[in-house]
């Protein structure tokens, strides 16, 4: 068991897939000599050599176009977006390409888009996106967003070896921040859209995914101790395809439901997961199902900006409190 | 007088190393291609196609002759537009499939999912494109770096118009496939418009040949109403791209004669336009040469236009009647996991 | 009072806006000489001159690009995406450059992006798109769906006046399908950010836009006459900002509501309207919030996958008599 | 022997038509990037910077020379990108609004919202770029676009990095202002670099002037290092551009001799090549020029350092200690109307 880090965990994943299957290579910006802009590819060059490792040039709608066409012919391409706000710039090709290859033409296309994404780290409105909502109306996408060191690990892996498209959005602010003793000679693999029970409660549940999982522990523990208020914290961990047992099972315990994510509130991901349980536990809610989410503007870079328009803990408290109030 | 049959000996040899018989196919593959889109066209008047109908008239050449440059034995793959119906029959594409897809039938290769010629088979050599313009080019890197990854001597071959040569997909695309050196030709149709936009409006670019210098890889242009000119100057660069020279632009000017689809009366085209290309017509003129230099005789090509009508008739007969897909079979297969999309509650609100 | 269609509306409202205001332009593919694919600008080109319609390459991220450069410099740009599937080749720069110009660099950028959208015409996955999930949850956009002649006129003006930039999506279905008498000498101007109630009812409530209104007011009809039903159809017409009073309204007026869009169903509008409803008025639900949307897969092309596929008025009716017995 | 007063003679004429007062403005321009930048590094390493920290050091001949070459009373607007501090303060920004920024104080042009040169003016001429790159050309393709459909004469000028050009958006961008003939000056810093990705990596294009053929406008090339041959060079395309000409792309070879940004050590980068660019220092070097030419005196050279030295303690002394935005900043002014975004019930949950 060695303690290792998130950035760690997707590294070693991305690494054991390699090792196994000669078909996975990787495409992107500067991952080969420098290692990619956070170095979790760093070292992969060397072992795998320039024909696993593409330095790609600065093009991210080839870069995603050019994997699809790979993934076609056998291969099972990963991609780094360098900053994951650029996969706007793939877009279309995501969207129109990718995803509906398989249902139009019955192409396979496993392939994994990857990068960097989230905030809280002074990235400014560019450097700081948590793109999942732009992807969830697609069709024959998957999106992970792995809290945990360890489920960093068993989703890179799992999003290798998936058949279809996955979008993987690991979080940057947590790539060095937390730690976890990972078992050294035991395969993890993250099953995709199953959700993980974080903590268990009974009063009220906090649904959430990536670092926004920790705040939410924190806010649970905060009110156990300060209200006694057992919390429920369901990190959903894959958002397409959505883990809706999970998702009405922890509504049907509470009644009392929360959901925080990091990105802005309108047209955010916590609308649609509103809708599921109004559809499927209606019966069940006790309160109506709040959100806290980013406030509806692009993510400033000062501080005191930031730090005002993004969820923070405190948030999570407040609105703990009140439904357990309601 | 053109000659009556074909032992009289040819007046030049054949070039480009073709034998009689390809020439007859060639030829085959060009007039198949233009009898399907009539037949097409008197079905769409019938009202019995779904969605639009768009035609290669004029440019049946350019289609056909830089496929016939590929190696299906070696598992060459294109990717075509939709004028590039004949470079789907070169690499195996059936009419009968085409009639399909234009019915929308269940019996489609796309099972009535996708349009017209919007369909694939890569064992046979051909990805289908989608409707947005240039998404082609970067995928069809994507399919020569695969060759290149597993040192395959196969060659790709992605076609773009004049237009979408302005996508910013085209532009990364070849930036990506010239860089890495990738067995990819790149055929640019230059055939005057994009939809109704010529080519000055298009591009500041006389030559579109020009812009393979901005990615570091030859360009050429050869007369795209000349089969056996858009053969041989194809050849050279799937030649090249096969062993190992990486991707090269063929511009080949030809010239669009029917409207962007059936619906558009290309009331904004120069008449004089149509009537100068009207004299280039490749066909006509292509029959002219086999004739004229005793490659083949009018009997061997008369066979050939019996044949496409006998053809055509059989595909005609046997998809026309048959049914759409059926509705139950539309959630299937966005994904291998789950197999199939929830079918939405409001259609057995009961339950 | 002239009978003029949906198209005719749009068109007759560039016109107006192009005649009163001399910094109205409009780029696009095939906008001048011929019109548009669909001659939303027939007759432009000879009326306004080439410096005003502009031509432009086939090149949908230069087009929203320059028409933001433009905008700053005071001109008021109406950019057509020839079909608005590929819009989705100009996502980053509407959502990055364009959605943020206003908050992060004071830059205003008065701009309209608009173009045919939406299915039951059989164009397939690639002609038939409704592309506002993708843009819902971008601040700094504005989108408007309108459903009726007056709305498509009223909305382009007022999109064109707006100092912020507009995604205007019309639906094609509707281009020359419904027919209404305008005023010939009213100034219509549509207000953003305001919904309509198309029809008023008590038992009950539709929340859609766009092509579906039609669909509601036609299910609304049958129910009526087939079981004496009282169905409010309301007619969104802007998705952004949202108009919250009107939804809300209409949830306290019926406590059972139904929200039907044409998009797929993951990650839609819908999603957003439940949250909304639930967050604002959820004592006053005495059903779940319920959703017609389209089945979640890309759009088939054979007219039976695109029947099935697609929300029809039968599915209205079966979901607000599910909603009613409930 | 450096001449040590100015009433000596210059060896020869000053160039380009360029006055000593002119001369010595570069100077100052290009002293006043590199010292503010140092000041930005020890500001850094003491932590007193938000973000990352971006030089420009070995470049500051292309940044200003390029700017130098608009006209500042007619209203050009140049874009720059990260390395073009220099263009930014030829163009009036100044040192105490570079450093604001760096600090993300509420004083600072984007009021904290946004980062580093990231910021804007277009009374004063420059248009912040945004980080996705290639963005500013279609940009200030509608930038220029407005002077011409306005008549104005002036020009824009918008910068890309050798490893920008590979983006679909610099493509789209170039073509339109290309085929619409605007007053776009395009200079393309050839600095060897992106981030890690050597020039030879991310284009099979020697010479990146190469890719103006593309686009059917003239691509020329200079030493980014030479002062005078960049503004010589720039100025040529200006005047083209501002006469009717169309773009001109302009490749303006430099080196990058940081890493990407401060924390980036460069250890992919050959130290050799470090070592050759080093001798050609573009500061050092005009420096020189201008006391061998007697151009100007080193009491000259002297008092511009002086002057800047007292400049930046000025403005470093009146930003250290102001405040950062403060919270209730943050939500205004995401569009006209409404005129802010609402603020999160969560805040205040008894409301
Ligand atoms: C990205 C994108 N924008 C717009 C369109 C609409 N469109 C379809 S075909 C066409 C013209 C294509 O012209 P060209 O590339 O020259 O091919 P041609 O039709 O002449 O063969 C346009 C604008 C599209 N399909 N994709
Ligand atoms: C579309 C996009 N992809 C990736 C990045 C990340 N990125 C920022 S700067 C940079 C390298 C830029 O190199 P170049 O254009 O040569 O400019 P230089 O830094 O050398 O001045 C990269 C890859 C980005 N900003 N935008
Ligand atoms: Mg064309
Ligand atoms: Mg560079």
């Amino acid at each position: 068991m060695a303690e290792v880090t998130y950035l760690e965990a997707i590294r070693q994943g991305i690494w054991e897939e390699m090792e196994r299957d000669s078909r996975v290579f990787l495409l992107g910006e500067d991952i080969g000599a420098y290692g990619g802009a956070f170095k979790v590819t760093e070292g992969f060059l060397t072992r795998f050599g320039a024909n696993r490792v593409i330095d790609t040039p600065i093009a991210e709608t080839a870069i995603v176009g050019a994997a699809a066409g790979a993934a076609h012919m056998g291969l099972r391409p990963v991609c780094e977006m360098q900053f994951i706000d650029f996969i706007a710039c793939a877009y279309d090709m995501l969207t129109n390409y990718v995803a509906t290859a398989r249902y139009r033409a019955d192409l396979p296309t496993p392939m994994v888009v990857r990068g960097p994404s989230g905030g809280y780290v002074r990235g400014g409105p560019f450097h700081s996106q948590n793109p999942e909502a732009a992807f969830l109306h697609t069709p024959g996408l998957k999106i992970v967003c792995p809290a945990t060191a360890r489920d960093a690990k068993g989703l890179i892996k799992s999003a290798i070896r998936d058949d279809d498209p996955v979008l993987y959005f690991e979080h940057k602010y947590l790539y060095r921040r937390i730690k976890e003793a990972l078992p050294d000679n035991e395969e993890i693999l993250t099953p995709i859209g199953k959700a993980r029970v974080a903590r268990q409660g009974k009063d009220v549940s906090v649904i959430t995914w990536s670092a926004m999982v920790y705040k939410a522990l924190e806010a649970a523990e905060q009110v156990q101790l300060e209200d006694g208020l057992s919390v429920e914290v369901l990190d959903l961990r894959t958002l397409l395809p959505m883990d809706d047992e999970a998702i009405l099972a922890t509504v049907r315990k509470t009644s009392r439901v929360l959901i925080a994510h990091e990105d802005t509130r309108t047209g955010g991901v916590a609308g649609e997961i509103t809708a599921r349980i109004n559809d499927g536990a209606f019966e069940w809610l006790d309160a109506p199902v709040k959100r806290v989410a980013a406030h509806d503007v692009p993510l400033p870079f000062a501080p005191t900006l930031e730090d005002f328009v993004l969820p923070q803990t405190a948030d999570l408290v407040n609105a703990i409190r009140w439904l357990a109030k309601y | 007088m053109p000659a009556k049959t074909t032992t009289e000996p040819p007046v030049r040899p054949i070039p480009a190393g073709l034998s009689r018989a390809q020439l007859l196919e060639l030829f085959y593959w060009m007039t198949l291609t233009r009898i399907l889109e009539e037949r097409l066209v008197s079905l769409y008047r019938q009202s019995k196609l779904i969605g639009g109908l768009f035609r290669s008239l004029g440019q049946e050449a350019d289609a056909v002759g830089s496929a016939y440059a590929l190696d299906r034995t070696r598992g060459d793959i294109l990717s075509p537009l939709i004028r590039n119906l004949g470079s789907m029959l070169v690499q195996g594409a059936t009419p009968l499939e085409v009639l399909r897809q234009y019915m929308a039938k269940a019996a489609s290769p796309t099972r009535g999912r996708e349009l017209n010629i919007h369909f694939n088979d890569l064992q046979r050599g051909f990805l289908g494109q989608i409707s947005p313009l240039g998404d082609m080019v970067p995928v069809m890197a994507g399919v020569t770096l695969s060759f290149k990854l597993a040192g395959q001597d196969r060659v790709g071959m992605v076609y773009v118009g004049d237009g979408a040569m302005s996508t910013g997909a085209f532009h990364e695309g070849m930036t990506l496939a010239a860089v890495q050196r990738l067995p990819l030709v790149v055929i640019c149709e230059h055939n005057g418009f994009a939809y109704s936009t010529p080519h000055h409006r298009q591009t500041a670019v006389a030559e579109l040949r020009t812009k393979a210098l901005a990615y570091g890889i030859p360009g050429v242009r050869a007369d795209g109403n000349d089969v056996l000119a858009v053969y041989e100057t194809t050849k050279v660069a799937v030649d090249r791209a096969r062993s190992g020279g990486g991707p090269t632009l063929v511009e080949l000017v030809t010239f669009r004669m029917k409207g962007h689809a059936e619906h558009d009366n290309q009331s904004y085209m120069p008449k004089e336009l149509l009537a100068e290309w009207e004299l280039k017509d490749p066909i006509a003129r292509y029959r002219k040469q086999l004739l004229e230099e005793r490659w083949a005789s009018s009997e061997d090509l008369e066979q050939v236009g019996q044949r496409i009508a006998a053809e055509l008739d059989a595909a005609l007969a046997e998809c026309e009647s048959e049914p759409l897909p059926s509705a139950d079979t539309a959630l299937v297969g966005v994904l291998a996991e789950p197999p199939a999309a929830d079918a939405e509650w409001y259609r057995s609100p009961g339950g």
